[in-house]
């Protein structure tokens, strides 16, 4: 009671990513919101900071047999396979939809190779209404024999090199969590150009019917998501923010303003919220609320003051 | 399409296993379609985490409490207990907060039962068949094939018959009805109606043997199809299946929960057809039924 | 009704780890479990597997200071430091209690220094009743700028092959899953002596308290283990007994029977229960019992042809 | 020390906020002392993963249900709702299965009570001290101060009166009786009975502020303290506390599940004491009682 009288009126969430900005710090995680269009009957795409596109590729892609999901404790498996419309399809029948919101689009891709990268990004670079590039370097590097672009540093250093000279769009680079050193990672990225790094991308996870002894997913291993990775995700922004000057976005398992405050906290400027959208289609638009209520609440007149307010 | 936070209205076993749940559901009655399917969440907390997607058995209305109030709007869904959701489904009362997301998916397609229908059904893939018999104009030139393991498995037969739509039973172990499997009642019954459209729910080997069945003799059919769900609404192409055509060179996947869960049997690949259903019908029969 | 006149009446459970025999494939993860003693109320120790105790350093050690743990969507974190009574108070006042069963000891240590765990190993190595050690490799190599040992092959290597000089008990060699590829480190340590492999010890995560802005636990970073981080260690098992010829112990989110079997379907030859210990007292006994009755419903005469028996 | 499965007998608010839960517990009677906890878990499920630890408030025997059965030994918690775990725990009902290992940890040193106590407890405090008192041979010598931020957090007045133990009772609002800190009833009440051992427990700045107290007074103390727990039997070690003597050079952390959560304060280090229950404490006073 005595609290709300100390409480400012107004509170700022508006935040600013390598020159994008944002009305709030809350924003899909690429994959968990389709193009938009999936969410736009439950949710309000104007109330978002932004929106981020699944990931595309050069050409369509028809992703993984199935099954593709699968439920773990506090989390999820998937193993989609980047199933995505490709970049063409995309300029054509679903950016024309996510231009009608006041909401900057950030578009997630990857590529099969390095070139592929490149491609992808000019293509994209020409694009009007893109308000930025994600960069996904989870993928396996099939020139290089399946190593995964994003856990060898100097695999990543070169693809983001390569990707910069594409682009002048804000580029935000996706970083996986499967690496022994993830500031190593930061670094080589943020040196190569990045203007910014989101993270985390999925760790790497199997799951069994003990029944009929086969994998929950048809491709083996896949990717979990969900609060369960929570803390793992927060560590590793906490280590990412101490090493690179470039913002950091954050994503892993949140699902209510509070998960979103940790990773701000720990010096996120913004955050993306994944699987939660599966759970609830209005999880954003709660967490915004919430957000604003927390703020008033602990008299915060501006979210930015919250941001790297670590007290360790 | 619309996500309520609503509440359980009722929850009752209706064979062992098998539970009837009837949930708050505003504007359903004017918006759902037969075929057409909810994510179910079953509580605030985070365990189970996804929605689980259950069909529309019906839509209704409640009496209204008093005159001036308008009644109120409820689904039903049935469901099998299975797994860690349905077993906290079953314990869920009168007033116990849940939410729904829908109606979901594509439905079936009405004009074809405008002629003789054949419903063919396997366990609770009688549900969306009953709000299908509920739409069609004539009921007397529909028929339902009610198929199961045991007689545990065979649910909703009144219902049918109530609707006055033929019903045929048959268990696999003989505990009810004909012995046998539903699709020998398929093949009887359309060397009676040779005309009728097919309309088929149920594990996916009974799916592949209808399809089967009709793809011999030419019959129009539409299968609704099961995958495993994370969003419901085309984002997380989690629960897609193999559309016609589909080869490893150049795949073809279609979302079960937007292009489906009904689809002509016709725009699906039928070859090694791989579903989550192949692995959630693999339980024993544990009725105690003699054969 | 009818899969029941199918079963065999009896079933074993028996396995063999690198020369050690376990009358089931469940023993307690090391740090859960105590010096034993601490559940023996609860829990027939003659029942369970093996024994593992708490890890031991040359010297006792203190631990972190508090808050130490703290829970997370389906697992908790634990900065607990390793506190231990040293190696000498373990030999004179908790070998005598354990020494009473009929269940191999296995005896979980490390060292701050390569030296240091040598002659933790070589103290060990004298001691009747213990039947085998288990190495933890997790620990900050405080010689080398707090790199952790497991997270560098060769460090692990030249720790493992230092320590297998000091003893010929069996040497089970436990790994950290902090790294980019576990099969690298797998190898090094079976090339460096070890006769098994234990995965995985805790992943690394972090959890804020948002109201103060302090980290959860006093030390910042803490272990992340319990169901939420399954996924995660049957993959790595899975991977690691691909590329090893010695045993595997899996370990990882264990609560239930249905949760060992996917370790024991993907390759291990048995299985250690950490967290769910805590949980209930209980739970190794019910998951043997568990194990038990799923093998006599599917026909199962003997565990080890569950044993690596994933069908992809 | 046992593992008892378990079922909730009653579950009544008996504050805003607090709730006193009645849980059958065969042996408690026998086996439980002052002091003593249980750790509790909430339901079968994985969330809350880990139990959750709770004072007994006393143990006590239901009437028989008929001649021949012998009456049911029960335990009682009284429970603050702070976060997940306590939220669930609201929620449940008589019938409900849980889980309670215990009765675990040190209890209170009865011998100390032969003479005049002075029993301290802020909130949720108060839980241990009532079954200290419900033991102690002259209840007339013993007094309770009872204190809280407002009037919400003022529990079992009326229980400890009905041992005949007199009660004082602050409140840092003045919302119900004095205004003020249970410390500062407290040196009062010292002053009237400089002989008295005193019994605290509660949060830890009231626990430090009571042991600067007696320590200046050099009276004995035993407190009751609380840390975050995971195992409660001394296997995770990860509730210490900081011993006496304690030094960053030569740390000394003894467990509060085992060696407490009962402690002589001089067996404490009290400089810069950190707690669990710092943590929990800081919460603002929702009641809406005036000042
Ligand atoms: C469009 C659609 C409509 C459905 N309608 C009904 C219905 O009317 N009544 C009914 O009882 N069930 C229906 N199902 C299946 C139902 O969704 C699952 O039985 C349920 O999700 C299992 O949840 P659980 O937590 O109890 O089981 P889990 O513990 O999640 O899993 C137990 C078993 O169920 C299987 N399963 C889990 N999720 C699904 C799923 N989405 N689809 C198919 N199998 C699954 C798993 O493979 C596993 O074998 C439908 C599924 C779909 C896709
Ligand atoms: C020996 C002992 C006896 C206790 N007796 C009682 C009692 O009789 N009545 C009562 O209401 N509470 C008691 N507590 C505190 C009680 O255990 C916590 O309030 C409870 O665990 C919170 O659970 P939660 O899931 O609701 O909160 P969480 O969501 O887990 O946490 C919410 C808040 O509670 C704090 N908290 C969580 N666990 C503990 C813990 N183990 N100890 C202290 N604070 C904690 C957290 O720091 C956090 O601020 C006791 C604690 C101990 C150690
Ligand atoms: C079904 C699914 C599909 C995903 N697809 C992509 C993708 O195309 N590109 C990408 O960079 N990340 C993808 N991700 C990863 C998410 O963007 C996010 O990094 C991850 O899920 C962690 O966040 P969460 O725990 O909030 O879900 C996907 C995740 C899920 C669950
Ligand atoms: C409180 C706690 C203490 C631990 N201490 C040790 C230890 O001393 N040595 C070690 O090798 N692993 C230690 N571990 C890791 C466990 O042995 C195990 O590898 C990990 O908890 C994963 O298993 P789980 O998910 O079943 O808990 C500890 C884990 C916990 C939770
Ligand atoms: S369930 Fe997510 S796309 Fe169909
Ligand atoms: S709670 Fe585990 S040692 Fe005390």
């Amino acid at each position: 009671m005595k609290r709300r009288e100390k409480v400012e009126k107004t509170v700022n969430l508006q935040v600013d990513i390598a020159g994008i900005t944002l009305k709030n710090p809350i924003m899909p995680a690429s994959g968990t919101f389709g193009y938009g269009e999936e969410y736009a009957p439950y949710l309000d795409l104007n109330s978002l900071g932004a929106i981020v596109t699944k990931g595309l590729s050069l050409n369509p892609k028809a992703g993984n047999n199935t099954p593709r999901v699968c439920e773990t404790v506090g989390g999820m498996l998937n193993a989609i396979g980047l199933q995505n419309v490709g970049v063409e399809q995309f300029i054509h029948h679903k950016m024309p939809f996510l231009k009608q919101f006041d909401t900057p689009v950030i578009v997630n891709f990857f590529g099969n190779t390095q070139e592929e990268y490149g491609e992808v990004a000019a293509r994209l670079d020409e694009l009007p209404g893109v308000a930025g590039l994600e960069m996904n370097i989870s993928c396996p590097n099939v020139k290089h024999g399946g190593i995964v672009f994003g856990t060898d540093p100097k695999a990543a250093f070169a693809t983001v090199a390569a990707v910069r000279k594409k682009t002048s769009k804000p580029l935000i680079v996706k970083l996986t969590p499967n690496v022994t050193d993830i500031q190593v990672t930061a670094r080589a990225v943020e040196d190569a150009g990045a203007d910014a790094i989101s993270l985390i991308n999925t760790l790497t996870g199997m799951a069994v019917d003990v029944k009929t002894r086969q994998p929950r997913l048809a491709n083996t291993i896949g990717g979990l998501s969900g609060p369960a990775i929570r803390p793992i995700a927060v560590r590793l922004v906490h280590q990412v923010v101490q090493v690179v000057k470039v913002p950091v976005i954050g994503i892993g398992g949140i699902s209510r303003a509070m998960d979103a405050l940790e990773f701000l906290i720990v010096g996120a400027t913004a955050v993306q919220v994944g699987t939660a959208n599966f759970v609830d289609p209005n999880a954003m638009a709660t967490i915004i609320a919430e957000l604003k209520t927390f703020c008033l609440e602990e008299g915060i007149a501006d979210i930015n003051d919250l941001i790297g307010s670590l007290k360790v | 399409m619309k996500n309520h936070k609503t509440i359980v209205l009722s929850n009752q076993e209706v064979s062992p296993g098998y539970f009837r749940m009837r949930i708050l559901a505003p504007d359903y009655t004017r918006l759902a379609r037969p075929g057409q399917f909810v994510m179910f969440r079953v509580q605030r907390a985070l365990l189970p985490l996804l929605r689980r997607p259950f069909g529309i058995f019906r839509a209704g209305f409640m009496p209204a409490d008093c005159d001036t109030m308008p009644p109120k709007e409820f689904i039903e869904i049935i469901y099998k207990v299975v797994g860690s959701g349905t077993e906290i489904m079953q314990g869920l009362h009168y007033g116990d907060p849940v939410e729904l997301l829908g109606p979901l998916g594509s439905g079936f397609d009405l004009n074809l039962t405008s002629g003789d229908s054949i419903l063919v059904g396997g366990g609770i893939g009688l549900v969306p068949l009953y709000m299908l018999a509920e739409s069609i104009a004539e009921p007397s030139r529909a028929e339902v094939l009610i198929g199961g393991r045991c007689r545990d498995d065979i649910i909703t037969v009144t219902e049918f018959e109530r609707l006055g739509v033929r019903t045929f039973v048959s268990t696999e172990d003989g505990s009810l009805g004909d012995r046998g499997l539903v699709t020998k009642v398929l093949e009887q019954r359309m060397e009676q109606k040779p005309q009728a459209k097919v309309f088929a729910c149920g594990p996916m080997p009974m799916i592949r043997a209808v399809e089967k069945i009709c793809r011999d003799k030419g019959v129009h059919l539409q299968v609704s199809m099961e995958e495993l769900m994370a969003c419901g609404v085309g984002a997380c192409l989690g629960c897609v299946v193999k559309g016609e055509g589909h080869t490893t060179e150049k795949p073809s996947y279609l979302c079960t929960c937007t292009v489906g869960p009904v689809f002509n049997a016709s725009d699906l690949a039928w070859d090694d057809h791989q579903s989550a259903s192949d692995v959630a019908g693999g339980d024993g029969c544990e009725c105690g039924a003699k054969p």
